[in-house]
């Protein structure tokens, strides 16, 4: 075990929260903060640069989930897709009916406005997850009702990894004439996404989950789709979304998302043995729980618990070894509720406590996953002999 | 998220008085009703003096330099002192805690609390209230 | 008049539109891309560089329009400002009342949330303005009823750059018991603005139109103020404003409005020497008259209305002399009707369809102003030869 | 906002056939009714052949490109052939325009009737209808 004081390079294994921009991406915006720096509304030669770029961002966009160029919008990121999704369809549609289907284990981007949407007259189902976060296609379709407007499910989870039957969700959706959003910010760059093939009415993805710059995103909404603008004002976007665009931005997304996408197969197969690797490794420590499902899950997601501890304590020594990660902890969350997806899955308070995201990246490598495997188990030993939990 | 001070981090990695204690004269064990957390504190008296002080805390960061300060704060002092010692002071004595981790700080002075009139029952001596006016003067 | 084909480098006299990034603003934003990339609500180190950066791209934010510095929160830009100002107060108080006030003039990213609450059973009342463009006091204290809970009216246009009676307007609304927000995406770098002095509750702003990056904005709201949130999800921004905080746009709007308030005074005069210059020259031209208020009006607002000629027209000429600037003319707006302030101000369509706008900054120069007012009468000449009106 | 193709431009910076015309033959003027612009057209017609035509135009630079391109499009042609000149082709030989400002060249194409219908009126002749079955064979 290495001391925390020698100079380690930071192993960063939490991109599930964010990912660093690519420095390719970053030199492909600069010149669109100072030079070309138009308003793409106007009608003079340097604006065009920027109409230009952002067109060719969104097939790049397109291109990446097999969706029609001029049907992908964007947004200031992941939360605001989300809302527009949900809210702008639920408001478009109200004559048609109130009620909504979604899962307890979303992302708060989601259910939240599903709960403030609840304040303002409609009806919301959360529909449980088994034990490995799963929702039920059967749930699903049972659910539906005459007044059903809207499903939304997230194409994978965030926290647990967990994928989604987004397939068969679309189908049933489709059949019942109900439309179908999908929140895929956590399964763009590392699975394989087909609007048309799954039946997906409309989908958010977040720019800085695949090492775009944070503050971008888009939504992609089907033609024929009926939904209401969320962010109202000038003719942006095809009288869509208003806002003067996020040049620079926009052209960051255009170039990760290419990125990302260019060679997912094996990308996702080197995220899977190097997360493979870690798992097996974590859970020969004893009292040790895998979260989330053990083959339908996220390729760079890792997810653990360790009973007896918290995990924050967790974080802050890993941070003191130069590991980044995650938990699900009480202790982190502003509401300091333990995570309600590791609660949805079933997991008591206690366990919920100790549990470690560790999300890997492209950056990372064998050695890594090496390093973290030789530093995570004293940590444990170490909290858990401060523990009054682990003596009877 | 809020971050720590030096001091909160230093207690953190390297917590004093963590461990169970052999036939403590004292024990108060809390539960912080926030977030679920539970700190263990142990005590050894003698001549209403803390001789000693070790705790046990599952929790976050500052809940565990909590512990680690508290027990620094009351070995040496009489009971009435360690009794004194509020979850503010042990915050200061930390250089500050986040305000959404105050709450950690209040589960050290709970469990000194517990631990006292823990030993004061064992002694059958009148236990010590919460409120201002019953605290010892 | 010069050639069109030499190398005549850019008149950037659209700044009302956009302005380019200062290049230290985009060297403050860069490491905050690839080194400091740490999502804010992360424990570990790297996220503590991106936390205090945002707080202090807050404190410099609050500095500039004197708020606190915890009543600043940051959006993706003007039009999420507006948004989330006037749906967010009509939503959380309807219990109160239905009752919007407006101005008729009043820039999109406002009339159409206020439209798209009309929709949801909200009231509005749109106020006109003066022949300058200016609303009346007493028109918006007379429009108050008991069930009025919001006024909204922008600091100054941003079309003709009328500059609106705030203070006065932040009297009333203050007397009344009723809520004032204020538009301030053109005053900021142009104007002192105090929110203490001057009565305001909620002010929105845009990074873009003063030297920062797009899609980066804040919206003041003043301690007190119920309103609901906009974007629904994750805890950022103390629970008022979910998505993951876009560091280095934020960063950049911190050093963006630093700047540009250090010195506003003598930017100021600088500017309205310019524009001053700039109105006397145009005004020789014949059949030509200045738009907006002559005094009450943004330091660096020019708008002009030739008789008998159409703006997208102009435009085109003046960027062949590489001239960038705008025009309220129907041709250039997505929906082909003339600008709604100029015909707001009493204009008849075809007089707002010769409209000109030329909005300076901080790089024009008295040169850039001469060599535009040596350019615009030979194109106004053209045009007016070829246009049907000039002749009886 | 769309951008032009460098036809467009080139027939905008450098508009054929623009000005009035002594004693047109013909005169046509229309009104952009969607966004309230205006072109006139005049023909010198000899022949049943267009001789010249010139036009005046209050509107965009779509506006002012098309009346330029249909004015040198018709020049020469018979007058069924004029009148078969549509906004399209108008469109189709300025390699394009933006699909917000059709309705730009949709006033190339009206102004070339009204011109035709106005000489044909003043020679006592039968107007030629809108309509695809009322056109001239
Ligand atoms: C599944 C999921 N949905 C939505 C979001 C929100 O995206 P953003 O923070 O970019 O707005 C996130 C990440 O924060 C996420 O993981
Ligand atoms: C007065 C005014 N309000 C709001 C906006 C919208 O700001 P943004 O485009 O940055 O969203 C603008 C500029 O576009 C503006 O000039
Ligand atoms: S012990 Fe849970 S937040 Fe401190
Ligand atoms: S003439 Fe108005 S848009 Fe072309």
């Amino acid at each position: 075990m290495q001391n925390s004081e020698e100079e380690q390079k930071l192993v960063y294994m939490d991109h599930a929260a964010t990912t660093s921009t690519d420095p390719e991406v970053v030199n492909a915006m600069v010149p669109y903060f100072t030079e070309y720096f138009g308003n793409p509304s106007s009608p003079y030669t340097i604006a065009k640069e920027s109409e230009e770029a952002i067109e060719k961002a969104r097939e790049k966009v397109a291109n990446a989930i097999n969706a029609k160029t001029d049907r992908v919008f964007f947004t200031s990121g992941g939360t605001e897709s989300d809302n527009w999704a949900i809210k702008g369809v639920a408001f478009a549609n109200k004559n048609k009916g109130n009620h909504i289907i979604t899962t307890a284990i979303e992302h708060h981007a989601v259910l939240h406005p599903c709960e403030w949407l609840e304040k303002q007259g409609f009806d919301v189902t959360y529909l449980p997850v088994d034990k490995y976060g799963r929702v039920s296609v059967d749930d699903v379709r049972d659910a539906i009702t005459d007044q059903t407007i809207l499903i939304t499910v997230m194409f994978a989870n965030n926290e647990i990894g967990t994928i989604e039957p987004i397939e068969e969700i679309g189908e049933v959706a489709r059949e019942n004439g109900v439309y179908f959003h999908t929140d895929a910010v956590q399964a763009i760059g590392q699975l394989l996404v087909d609007v048309e093939d799954m039946n997906i009415d409309l989908l958010s993805l977040s720019g800085h989950k695949f090492y775009g710059p944070k503050g971008t995103g888009a939504l992609y909404i089907k033609k024929g789709v009926k939904i209401d603008n969320f962010m109202h004002g000038g003719a942006q976007e095809k009288q869509r979304r208003a806002g003067t665009e996020n040049v620079p931005g926009i052209v960051g997304l255009g170039e990760a998302i290419e990125h990302v996408t260019s060679d997912i197969e094996n990308h996702a197969k080197r995220m899977q043995s190097l997360r493979d690797r870690l798992i097996n490794g974590l859970l020969e420590i004893p009292k040790t729980h895998l979260c989330g499902h053990p083959t339908e899950r996220l390729p760079n997601n890792v997810n653990i618990v360790f009973e007896y501890i918290e995990g924050e304590s967790i974080l802050l020594m890993l941070d003191s070894y130069s590991i980044a990660a995650s938990t699900g902890s009480a202790c982190t969350s502003a509401s300091l509720e333990p995570s309600h997806v590791l609660v949805g899955c079933g997991l008591p308070h206690e366990i919920a406590h100790g549990s470690l995201r560790l999300s890997l990246g492209k950056e990372n490598t064998e050695e890594d996953v090496d390093y973290v495997l030789s530093v995570v188990p004293n940590i444990i030993e170490r909290l858990r002999s401060m523990s009054p939990m682990t003596i009877k | 998220m809020a971050m720590y001070s030096k001091k909160v981090m230093d207690h953190f990695m390297n917590p004093r008085n963590v461990g169970e204690m052999e036939n403590p004269d004292g024990v108060g064990e809390v539960g912080n009703p926030k977030c679920g957390d539970i700190m263990r504190m142990y005590l050894k008296i003698e001549d209403n003096i803390i001789q000693d002080a070790k705790f046990m805390t599952f929790g976050c960061g500052a809940a565990i330099a909590s512990s680690s300060m508290a027990t620094e704060l009351i070995k040496g002092k009489t009971l009435e002192e360690a009794w004194d010692v509020s979850n503010k002071a042990v915050a200061d004595a930390l250089e500050g805690l986040p305000s959404i981790k105050m709450h950690c700080s209040v589960l050290a002075e709970e469990a000194i609390h517990k631990a006292i009139n823990d030993y004061r029952q064992k002694q059958n001596l009148p236990l010590w209230g919460e409120k201002e006016e019953e605290k010892p003067e």
